[in-house]
């Protein structure tokens, strides 16, 4: 009985010593550029985001190999936030502190972005957002590579109303990303002179449908956005076809992200139209021209390193090119001073990348996209119907945020703009 | 008419869910005072074993047999190994089934990764009106009341239910009777775990397959149960009923962040003014 | 004519069908050692239950000290000086006697109470967990913690139940002690000899009903409760 | 003297002095981080007391936290820049959480809602406050100037700390450490005289027989709600100051993960110590974050392994067993 | 005593924590004989009964049942082997219908021909038979006492043991389950081991009766003496 306990202590005691001696054997830095990553490889996001982090590492190798920058070596310190907020603060905080990266770059969801941002301000602290999100943040400290509404919706919206109607509904996540989304959509749908016949917002932790979709059914719309979020809003899509309720689908997270047109069994996403920056099937799609040439180039180095990567998202796209544009604006800059290396990239630098030329908007500090419009039909094939070259994150400018004269650290939306 | 079926089909859609969700857990927490926070990973286990092996070319009915099947095994291995240890401590059982969701979860994602290739929902859909409506999505609703009714017969009726139904009402006195306590435990378990896994096989062809998905049935499950009050398999019925129409009343009239909002309200009030929920309400009817 | 401390006025109650306790009548003087006796299933504990509130009569009153308890919680009926001691005993056993009694007691120091706890045979063990202590001295701090805070009223349901002997008769003079110090008790009993030794006034109840009421002697002698208390047909 | 109560708990006395000294050799990352660690002990030991104490389990523990870090947030930003705002918005924070403790205290208590009833109308609590902080994005959720916003969650409030003639002290930083590790040990220390006081004696009694206590006279659904209100303000500490750690406050702080996260500390590390309790949830906290660091994908399983392994062969708590061994073996050190 | 008792108790001490409730009590029972024992409340009576079935575990001594050791077999196996046991206050199971009350053990043993088994039964008890379909919890106190009997009946054990049967009970009835107990012993073998405090009722079992006081047999005396009451209240102490 006694051996018993002893036995259970030492174990015990021992699994402390291990995670102890995991902590202090870290390998210790040399004389590099060190970029921070706080990425969700596990939890509720890994899904989209794993090829994201391959992303970083292939963009960090192939300029390693080309010599580095400045003569130095960039070298990744990485840690899993595990798709929470309360991570993603720890982990800045010990990139900032204990690392002292030169510059993070991550961030999923955009709860994950606001819970950082107020450190990396703190710290002045140079960081890069790489997803498409819903748009607004004005910040000094932040650069951001992946799209946002204006870019995805203006295009998308526009081209659903002259193709199938003026009568739009919306559903979407009941949190900041579907509302402020949903709020660009109803503005453009009124720009346009059409009519929202329906909108509702929908809990994360809703998963069942059958409601939602009579109501869609009873407002008889046009055009049916979807501003779904997550795995458990996701199963809308095969329920909606299991109804049979066939109105034509936009949105503008869905394939390019999670590509649920290769995970879900067809016909689930049928007629679904998304505005993307990036999806690996550009290439494919478009059989020749600068985008196929491009795409495939890309791809082809990314399943090089990677072969088993189950898809290549417009957010590995974003964050290959934030990677590529932080170290050509430190070449301008001559140095890692993160100060130097913002203003750098607010000479209007831009870079060459899977999907053509991102140049980063001196004023928001966001990028201009390449904008596909993806059609997803009933065999879950992908077409390009159209594609919107060069489009400029416009609005963030336009409303009054212009960083290059004045320092800001906030997020702004349509109907609270900054105060001019 | 049109407008009388949707309405019965929204309800009953909105009850179903609510009784499959609940179904595993009035067996493993109603019966056996297990406070199962695994609840959602047992659904989990039921969904990729019907998904795994559909893929690999079962039809679907015998791919959710063995998505079921192999849900009772991970109970009974659980069961073993962990369980009936802590019968008897029901908030100790709150932080091992905690653990056991971890692990179940995280396993999941490393050994599946974060998502694989769902099913699609057999059968077809029909028009009515302005409407229309998924087949399975009603055939689902049969099969709830189905498994219902097949379990009331299971516990109330046979012998196994006889010796179930004796060994949790008074456990010290069925073993002096010859009643192996411990065995009739492990099954019971053992039928809770393979009902969850039976949700989650019926389930899957409508839902996305990731390791998360049991998570969406967890707060339905235990409001449900806990309304259904002592005697689960005759409270959960008027629970989920009860439940089910007054979320999607809210849910209709409102939209459905309320309809969330007044269903966690109307489980406070329940237990408020009804203590000892809905089977308390119908054995005082009697 | 002494006076009336508590006053049972035609108190009924019923489970179902089954009428456990029928318009028992009861008064319990000042300064009496009053004895509830009866067979198996005479309605005692139901009894018991209606006077600290614990069960709700049908109808019918308690008045304590002229005071209408009907609509008082138990809780505030022993607020009114009234003390309590369940049939089993039903100490904190994960707490030392010290403990027991301290929350029992009005005050928290019980440094003056040496004397009284010493009267219940459990000072030496007055730091250790009351789940450690036998029996017998479970029965004596449940006693203990009934009376520590002086209650006008002591009620015992079976305060010797699985006593021996001595232990029976201790706790007959553990009572008689507190008696003297002008502690009035009520108390439920199955056993003779404490009876004997203590009870100033027996009240017989048989199927719910009072059977007969009086002093000890006259109760013992009654033939008619010979034959109900011993099931003798 | 010879009995006070730091002498009497000495391993406790001699972890508070170790911890009281690492500042002076860490560099301010690992100072900032433990007293992340820290701050999570006080939600832990809310429910120690509620359930360890008390035998009630709450999921509504995470509630309270989010409820306190929010009002905290709304106060400081809307009286931002107003003289001490820093440390009163700090005490109107509690006192609404308290205040909302005892209300829903008495709604659980006066209602008769016991065992695991109270787990279920607490967790709904919890998620009801979830759902309807998650939708607030828009700007109509404004209270005064303070933006609720939603799943995003609330930023730009004024840390805590106070500006004395020019002096300016901000409980960030080593001067936040401190801050936190005072008030840990003012609250063990509260925390250990309450349950020794006449009030927490009757806690404890009424986990082992509610009747028995009311049939000494006690208002025994009084006792509760109170308790249940100080837990309260326990845990609306844990939430202030998270969210002064963080600058931030997210509604994911109220969801069903964090509901259940202070059970585990609990019951992992001994829910019926303090002192175990207080020391398990840091090293719990800190062997999850070193986990989520150098475990990679396998974190959450080992996370998972400890809690079942620490229920299956430790049913009193892990870390107090551990606490026991060691005051054990230090006895028989002395001794020798 | 000797090695054809089917019971044998021997030098059994036993009870809660710490305390020792049985201290040291040995005894045997013959196949198809009654014992009776009895005892003023809480001298340990019950607790004995307890030990035999398994559910106290005994801290020292033996027990032999068919000559074969079962001290430290569980309560399951003992009843398995042929121990039957109706405890105090009957514990009838509330939320099981008569018959599946009765039914319990046999399923629990897998028994062939259950239908046979109850038609049995119900001869004995037709009163069971009338209610079969009612729940547990609804019968009277004497309509309960024969269930749990019959319960125990069903799987023809070699040893019942009864916790005072007539508990609650009318006097009427009383008697008829005395008698009962008699033709059962006498048809099926049965012995019976009964804890009882009924005067009237241990006077009718016409057999043998220990008196247990502070955990020890105190005295033996006929139950034939019960029917003086004088006799029977010298030897409970209840003298009034």
């Amino acid at each position: 009985m006694e051996k018993k306990m002893i036995n259970k202590a030492i174990s015990f005691i021992l699994s402390i010593f291990f995670a102890t001696f995991l902590m202090l054997t870290q390998a210790q830095a040399g004389d590099t550029i060190k970029l921070g990553i706080l990425e969700d490889e596990t939890g509720n996001f890994s899904i989209a985001v794993i090829p994201k982090i391959h992303a970083y590492e292939l963009a960090v190798k192939e300029i390693n190999e080309a010599g580095g920058v400045l003569g130095k070596q960039l070298e990744i310190v990485r840690y899993d936030t595990q798709s929470d907020n309360t991570r993603f603060q720890e982990f800045a905080r010990r990139l900032i502190k204990k690392d002292k990266v030169d510059v993070i770059f991550g961030g999923f969801s955009s709860a994950s972005r606001e819970a950082i941002r107020p450190i990396m301000d703190k710290n002045n602290q140079l960081y890069f957002y790489n997803n498409q999100y819903e748009g607004g943040v004005c910040d000094s400290n932040v650069f951001v590579t992946g799209a946002v509404p204006e870019q995805q919706f203006s295009t998308l919206v526009t081209w659903m109303m002259e193709k199938y109607g003026k009568n739009v509904y919306t559903i979407a996540a009941d949190y900041n990303f579907g509302q402020i989304s949903a709020e660009w959509v109803r503005q453009i749908v009124k720009e346009n002179g059409g009519t929202m016949v329906g909108e509702e917002f929908i809990p994360l932790s809703v998963s069942q449908y059958s409601q939602t979709i009579q109501k869609i059914q009873k407002a008889k719309p046009d055009v049916l956005m979807t501003l779904l979020v997550g795995a458990k809003q996701a199963s809308f899509y095969e329920q909606q076809a299991a109804a049979g309720l066939g109105i034509p689908m936009a949105t503008s997270v869905n394939v390019g992200q999670a590509y649920e047109h290769r995970r879900f069994q067809p016909p689930a996403l049928e007629n679904m139209y998304v505005t993307v920056n990036y999806i690996e099937e550009v290439h494919e799609v478009i059989k020749s021209g600068k985008f196929h040439d491009k795409s495939k180039d890309f791809v082809a180095r990314f399943r090089a390193l990677y072969p088993n990567e189950p898809y290549i998202n417009m957010e590995s796209a974003n964050a290959y090119n934030a990677i590529n544009l932080y170290v050509k604006a430190v070449k301008k800059a001559g140095s890692v001073d993160m100060v130097k290396v913002r203003r750098a990239l607010e000479t209007g630098i831009s870079f060459d990348g899977p999907s053509g030329v991102v140049k980063i908007d001196p004023k928001s500090h966001h990028g201009s996209h390449t904008i596909f419009l993806v059609h997803v039909d009933k065999g879950h094939e992908v077409k390009i119907p159209k594609i919107w070259e060069n489009i400029e994150p416009y609005w963030l400018g336009e409303a009054g945020c212009d960083l290059s004269k004045k320092d800001d650290y906030s997020q702004y939306t349509p109907s609270n703009p900054p105060k001019q | 008419m049109v407008l009388l079926f949707n309405i019965i089909f929204q309800v009953s859609d909105a009850i179903s869910f609510l009784l499959l969700s609940a179904i595993g857990l009035a067996v493993i927490f109603g019966m056996m005072r297990i406070i199962n926070l695994a609840h959602g990973e047992f659904i989990t286990v039921g969904a990729y074993g019907t998904v795994v092996t559909a893929k690999m070319g079962l039809p679907l009915p015998m791919a959710m047999a063995c998505g079921v099947l192999v849900t009772i095994i991970f109970g009974f291995i659980l069961e073993r190994l962990i369980i009936r240890y802590i019968y008897g401590r029901p908030l100790d059982s709150v932080v091992a089934t905690w653990g056991i969701s971890l692990i179940v979860s995280q396993s999941f994602l490393i050994i599946f990764g974060p998502s694989i290739e769902g099913l699609k929902s057999p059968l077809g859909s029909f028009q009515m009106g302005d409407y229309s409506f998924s087949e399975y999505r009603i055939l689902l609703i049969f099969i709830s009341f189905l498994i219902l009714v097949l379990l009331y017969f299971l516990f109330m009726k046979s012998r196994f239910g006889t010796l179930a139904r004796a060994t949790i009402e008074k456990p010290i006195t069925s073993s002096a009777l010859g009643v192996d306590v411990q065995k009739v435990y492990t099954i019971t378990f053992c039928i809770g775990a393979g009902l969850a896994g039976l949700t989650g096989a019926l389930y899957i062809p409508t839902m996305t397959c990731v390791p998360s998905l049991g998570q969406a049935f967890i707060v339905s499950a235990f409001v449900s149960v806990v309304t259904a009050g002592a005697s689960p398999f005759i409270g959960l019925v008027p629970a989920a009923a009860f439940l089910g129409s007054f979320q999607t009343g809210i849910t209709f009239f409102y939209h459905a962040t309320i309809g969330l909002i007044g269903l966690l309200f109307a489980v406070i009030m329940i237990i408020r003014f009804l203590p000892s929920g809905f089977s308390g309400l119908i054995k005082k009817g009697k | 004519m002494s006076e009336v401390i508590l006053n049972i006025n035609k108190i009924k109650k019923t489970f179902g069908g089954f009428t456990a306790v029928k318009d028992v009548d009861l008064k319990v003087n000042k300064g009496e050692i009053r004895f509830i006796i009866g067979p198996n299933g005479a309605g005692k504990s139901t009894l018991f239950k209606l006077i600290i509130g614990y069960l709700k009569a049908d109808y019918g009153d308690v008045i304590f000290k002229e005071e209408n308890l009907n609509k008082f919680e138990l809780h505030q009926r022993i607020k009114k000086g009234i003390g309590l001691k369940f049939q089993a005993p039903s100490v904190f056993n994960e707490m030392t006697v010290l403990q027991n009694l301290e929350i029992a007691a009005n005050q928290t120091n019980l440094n003056d109470y040496n004397d009284f706890i010493d009267r219940f045979g459990i000072l030496e063990e007055k730091n250790i967990l009351a789940g450690d202590l036998s029996h017998g001295k479970k029965q004596w701090l449940d006693i203990a913690l009934a009376s520590i805070s002086n209650p006008d009223l002591v009620l015992l349901d079976e305060p010797t139940a699985g006593l021996s002997f001595d232990e029976t008769k201790k706790t007959g003079e553990i009572i008689k002690y507190l008696n003297k110090q002008g502690t009035t008790f009520l108390i439920v009993e199955h056993d003779m000899e404490i009876l004997k030794q203590i009870a100033t006034a027996v009240s017989v109840l048989h199927l719910g009903a009072l059977f007969v009421e009086g002093s000890p002697q006259s109760v013992l002698k009654n033939k008619d409760v010979a034959k109900i208390y011993l099931g003798a047909s | 003297m010879k009995n006070s109560y730091f002498i009497k708990n000495k391993f406790q006395t001699m972890t508070f002095l170790v911890l009281a000294m690492i500042p002076l050799f860490v560099d301010s990352y690992y100072v900032n981080n433990i007293s992340f660690f820290m701050l999570w002990t006080f939600i832990a030991l809310s429910l120690s007391l509620i359930w360890g104490k008390g035998g009630i389990l709450s999921f509504g523990q995470a509630a309270f936290f989010g409820l306190a870090g929010y009002s905290f947030g709304v106060i400081g930003i809307n009286f931002s820049g107003v003289f001490g705002v820093g440390i009163w918005s700090v005490l109107i924070a509690l006192i609404i959480t308290g205040i909302f403790g005892l209300i829903v205290g008495y709604f659980l208590f006066y209602g008769g809602i016991y065992d695991v009833f109270v787990g279920i109308v607490t967790l709904s609590i919890t998620l009801v406050f979830e759902t309807f902080m998650s939708q607030t994005a828009g700007p109509e959720w404004t209270v005064g100037i303070a933006r609720l916003n939603g799943f995003n969650g609330m930023q730009g409030m004024p840390s805590i700390g106070v500006n004395l003639f020019g002096y300016n002290f901000e409980a960030l930083d080593n001067k936040g450490y401190y801050v936190i590790l005072a008030l840990a040990v003012f609250v063990i220390y509260f925390l250990d005289k309450l349950a020794n006081s006449k009030f927490g004696l009757v806690l404890s009694a009424s986990k082992e027989d509610r009747l028995r206590v009311e049939s000494l006279g006690y208002n025994v659904k009084r006792v509760h709600m109170i308790t249940f209100a100080i837990s309260a303000v326990l845990a609306g500490l844990s939430g202030i100051l998270y969210t002064n750690w963080g600058g931030f406050i997210t509604p994911e702080s109220m969801g069903l993960v964090s509901a259940a996260l202070p059970v585990v500390y609990c019951a992992a590390s001994g829910k019926n110590n303090f002192f175990a309790v207080f020391l398990g949830t840091i090293l719990l906290v800190w062997i999850s974050q070193e986990l989520a660091i150098n475990g990679r994908q396998f974190a959450l399983v080992f996370m998972g392994l400890l809690l079942v392994v620490a229920t299956r062969y430790f049913p009193d708590g892990m870390f107090l067993y551990f606490i026991n061994q060691i005051s054990k073996f230090s006895k028989k050190l002395s001794r020798n | 005593m000797g090695l054809n008792n089917i019971l044998e108790i021997k030098n059994i001490i036993s009870g809660y924590g710490t305390t020792n409730v049985i201290n040291n009590i040995s005894f045997g029972i013959n196949e198809s004989s009654i014992l009776a024992i009895s005892g003023r409340n809480g001298v340990g009576k019950s607790t004995l009964l307890k030990t035999i079935i398994g559910i106290v575990e005994s801290k020292s001594g033996n027990i032999f049942f068919m000559n074969k050791n079962i001290t430290k077999n569980r309560p399951t196996e003992r009843s398995i082997l042929g121990i039957g046991y109706v405890p105090q206050g009957r514990d009838i199971f509330n939320s099981l219908t008569v018959e599946e009350n009765i039914s319990l053990p046999a399923i629990s043993r897998r028994m062939k021909n259950l239908k046979n088994e109850l038609e049995k039964i119900y001869s004995v008890f037709p009163i069971l038979k009338e209610k079969r379909n009612d729940l547990g919890g609804s019968l009277s106190g004497g309509q309960q006492q024969q269930l749990a009997i019959a319960r125990s009946l069903i799987f023809n054990p070699k040893v019942l043991l009864l916790d005072e049967p007539s508990e609650g009970i009318q006097p009427s009835i009383v008697s008829s389950i005395a008698e009962k107990i008699h033709n059962i012993a006498i048809e099926l073998k049965t012995a019976f081991v009964i804890v009882e405090q009924n005067i009237s009722f241990i006077s009718k079992l016409s057999c043998d009766c220990f008196i247990i006081d502070k955990g020890v047999i105190s005295s033996k005396i006929s139950s034939k003496d019960f029917s003086d009451v004088d006799k029977a209240r010298k030897a409970l102490s209840l003298e009034l």
